[in-house]
């Protein structure tokens, strides 16, 4: 399998890639939140998400929906549910009630332009139109019980099963020493299910067969987990491109995976996860996922982090 | 003395039953268990909520079009579970502003702090999404009707629906007399809006999605919609103590027009156009009397 | 633009400020512990139940007769625990009879089979005993005013107090308007006896328990006394939608009139009656408005 | 230890002190409980308060305030409020939504007779009252932080740490394969605490120290629990007197003592918490502890049941 990175195209332009569709995702959202009456509510769910983040998640769900012989434009619309769904994740850690940040990328954040009864509105509304956008999906290549099947993946990622139930856990273990199984819970349900159901819903509507979803499914829970534990390991050591330690998780007092098992165990764990995570993918035809190989190819090598 | 089942008793019966069997459902729909830090504020929030007419509405679309109390009792749970999590955001105590919606009663004591609070507010439309995706058969042969009134759920919880009319009332609240006039905007038109919009369309979106589930017609499924219309605007403006009684009895009048054009079962219409009598919802209590 | 806090504002914020401190002593209070089973349902209540206004006046008055906030949040918080009880013991579903009082309204789903609901009002009472037993100071020297206390909560909730209330209005939504000709007696009539008897009397007990517990002179105790009695007659017209508004203006004229009669700091006093100001009680929520 | 049955007075008449602390009682509640408006009400409330049962608790609570020196007249407001409480959970116990029992005492019970939510209402009262009667004992003799005591004694013992508690456990247990642990809280909170805080509160307000009320707790607690699992061993081979098994729990399906453990291993625990009550009991002045060891007497000899 350590050979298996030989047989990927070389000359797949991850960064080209990235780009284009990130530029994709974008004009699509724009087109998805128009600005409607009442006018300052939708200019609150738009200045967050136009222009967002890096587009990781989403671009993640165009490249598994592609993999088993999607359309880019059967996946664009779950893509854009995914950077909604997202965006209101970040939005809301921005609360005085949370994280109390004033800025995000910056710029001020949403409740300080818009206050924050508007903001929790706006995110209620990003929720229901992220819903909407999967199942009303133009196209009738899809059948209503696979954009069923995507729309409980991706709520199951984000709710009482997901990431508000790591969110839970996260706060009511604030102060509290946190064990091993405990980060473990905070950390699958905060981050992992979001790209482990970005990935698997890919799958869903881009008419993947149960043994595809499975593979994806079991490839998204290494590469979710792995991500999480990169965020973990920057935190401390910094990023390759900046070689800036954040350190606002230890600033807060958060427990991580360096924090409980140190960084070199934190770092083999993550290796140990994306090798797993490859095995997975040698399931697929080479050259289709080549791309979310690539995509996922900056956390392999842990060692170049500082 | 007994006497036989009057037709207004037989009407309360209808809608206690109902109201029974989505709070049965709920029950063993929404426990707790471990983490029970999750899932305990969840299953508070989901009985802590004030009941609305949707889910009953939803129920009895459904039986009116010849549908089964089963094909429509899920459905019915996801929209007050839904509903709760509005109900949860509007008493948030926010630190810009002591509640979303300043104007709203603080009824209750709040449980656990306003980060938990909204955080199981984000976990109830996903919750209430999976419970109505849960109710499609394992053929997977309902699918559309389900993903159809997924639609309508989202819609109507939405910028153009509940979020709306919440957002309408947040302006209400925040702007004073001389703004108003500024904008040459009274009270009651504002207050319009707002019961249109949240209110109006919630409970448009239950007796639709009752329909839908029921296999009604389009036609069926237009004028349940427009009934829930109404049924919704006289319960926003009885809640509110505000707008004339005038207006009430006009809305009313709307409702049981339906009637009339309709082509339904004499018998099961009467139960369903019983929510607009005076008797029947001040035994139920749902705030129309 | 911003604008000097007005009188108005700042009776605004001394109300919420106490409401929130008596939910966070709840909070604290009343916790989910092991076995869970026992635990999560009454915790549910306490924090399901509606607000009234007798904690706050407990408080309130506790601070006026020159107490501090501490002395009276507790039994604040117990006065809220034991009304719990009350609005589960209203709200039960009996198999002779659909609600203990079938005029009051099914607000929430049942969280719970009847019985655990009945048992869980059954501990609400010795909790809120036991909550209010714990503030006496390690020294016990505060044990008189406690005792007091209690029993001034056992009376207001007991047979000539809440219990009666509760017990009229059952009477009143049993007997048909036959019944009522024979008897002489009109709804209007038997409504009065029934939030003179709950409503009121609850608030009356809050007011005079913060009285008593902030070591006020009797004529203060029985001066906030009838305060709370006058407040808590309001609540219960408000709340029904019943009884004509003259008669909520009748109140108010009384609850300022004990105003110009009583010797408290006039800064202090204003505060605690603002709670029959319309604008106060409007934003508060508290149902006078 | 053995030895001391031989040390108490021989000619103490217990059937004789039953009698007259039962008729004692009996009057205090009559005079407790007067026909106040809303007549019917206060009818529900003496229905089945006056005559109620054998008012064993309140006889408990009568002597164990008289074996520390308080009098009969400091005890009986407190007796009054015991039978209150117990006769609540009697009337509770019949409801449909409980044993659904028709009779009681071979008369109707109390929600036949006024309906449920008059029945409901009525119990409310009786819980209020009860309070207030020891809160408002008429003595000096007792000072404010000892009838607050009493009163919490009491509380503990039906409400959230107690009575309800275990019959909540109870029903949620319905159905289930009950373990011995559990059936131990059940036990413990339905039926133990309610003996324990009857004989404890009788020595505060009977003014005993710290020593006497742990004692009492002590013997308390064996005299408690060896009294449910009498009443256990009585449902499975029949009471001395009457010879009858009732079989009631079996009937219902109730985890019992003899049901998880076997009749004659729930008979030696019994015999062994009765023992470990005598050895507390010791600790008492022999004459004045007569009347508690009587009372309790009649469940010495299991061997003598059937
Ligand atoms: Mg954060
Ligand atoms: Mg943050
Ligand atoms: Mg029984």
């Amino acid at each position: 399998n350590s050979q298996r990175n030989d047989t990927l195209p070389k000359l797949f332009q991850v960064d080209e890639y990235k780009a284009l569709k990130a530029k994709q995702i974008n004009k699509a959202l724009d087109e998805a939140v128009p600005l409607r009456h009442p006018a300052i509510l939708h200019e609150a769910m738009r200045y967050s998400l136009i222009p967002g983040g890096k587009r990781f998640m989403s671009t993640l769900c165009i490249a598994s929906c592609e993999l088993v012989g999607g359309s880019e434009s059967v996946a664009m619309s779950l893509a854009c549910a995914i950077e909604m769904l997202s965006t209101m994740g970040t939005i809301q850690d921005d609360l005085p009630c949370f994280d109390n940040d004033d800025l995000r990328r910056g710029k001020p954040s949403n409740h300080k332009v818009f206050g924050e009864a508007t903001t929790i509105l706006a995110c209620q509304a990003l929720h229901c139109l992220a819903v909407e956008q999967i199942a009303m999906m133009k196209t009738k290549n899809v059948s209503p019980d696979r954009l069923l099947r995507a729309i409980v993946e991706m709520s199951s990622a984000i709710g009482s099963e997901g990431l508000a139930a790591g969110q839970i856990m996260d706060i009511s273990s604030e102060g509290k020493d946190v064990s091993l199984s405990e980060l473990n819970f905070i950390h699958r349900h905060k981050s992992e299910k979001f790209v482990e159901a970005s990935l698997v819903s890919g799958v869903i509507i881009g008419g993947g067969n149960e043994e595809e979803i499975e593979r994806m499914r079991n490839y998204g829970k290494c590469v979710g987990m792995a991500y999480q534990l990169w965020n973990d390991i920057v935190d401390v050591i910094g990023s390759p491109e900046t070689k800036e330690t954040t350190g606002r998780d230890m600033l807060r007092g958060k427990a991580t995976y360096p924090k409980l098992v140190g960084i070199d165990e934190s770092k083999n764990y993550a290796k140990e996860l994306l090798a797993k995570a490859k095995q997975e993918l040698a399931y697929f035809d080479p050259a289709k996922a080549a791309p979310l190989d690539h995509l996922v190819n900056f956390m392999v090598s842990f060692d170049n982090v500082n | 003395v007994t006497m036989a089942m009057s037709t207004s008793n037989k009407n309360k019966s209808y809608w206690t039953s109902v109201h029974e069997d989505i709070g049965a459902h709920l029950r063993q729909a929404v426990v707790v268990k471990e983490p029970v830090e999750v899932y305990e504020p969840m299953r508070h929030f989901v009985f802590a909520a004030p009941v609305n007419m949707a889910p009953v509405l939803c129920v009895a679309a459904c039986e009116l079009v010849g549908g089964h109390r089963e094909q429509a009792i899920v459905a019915a749970a996801a929209l007050h579970v839904m509903h709760a999590a509005s109900f949860i955001h509007e008493n948030l105590p926010l630190s810009d502003r002591t509640s979303l919606i300043p104007k709203s009663k603080p009824t209750m004591y709040h449980a656990f702090k306003p980060n938990t609070e909204l955080l199981v507010a984000d976990a109830m439309l996903p919750f209430g999404l999976e419970l109505l995706a849960s109710s499609d058969n394992p053929a997977g042969n309902n699918s559309g009707r389900i993903l159809r009134v997924m639609v309508e759920m989202t819609r109507a919880m939405g910028s153009q629906g509940v979020v709306e009319g919440q957002y309408n009332e947040l302006q209400c609240s925040q702007c004073d007399d001389d703004d108003r006039k500024l904008n040459g905007i009274t009270d009651v038109e504002m207050t319009y809006e707002t019961y249109k919009k949240k209110e109006g369309r919630l409970h448009a979106c239950g007796a639709a999605c009752g329909a839908i589930l029921g296999g009604g017609s389009e036609k069926e499924i237009e004028l349940l919609r427009r009934y829930g219309f109404y049924v919704g605007m006289i319960q926003g403006i009885v809640s509110r103590r505000l707008g004339p009684t005038e207006e009430i009895e006009e809305l009313k009048k709307l409702a049981f027009k339906l009637r009339e054009v309709n082509s339904f079962n004499d018998e099961n219409a009467e139960v369903i156009f019983s929510l607009v009598d005076d008797n029947i919802t001040h035994v139920l209590g749902f705030n129309l009397g």
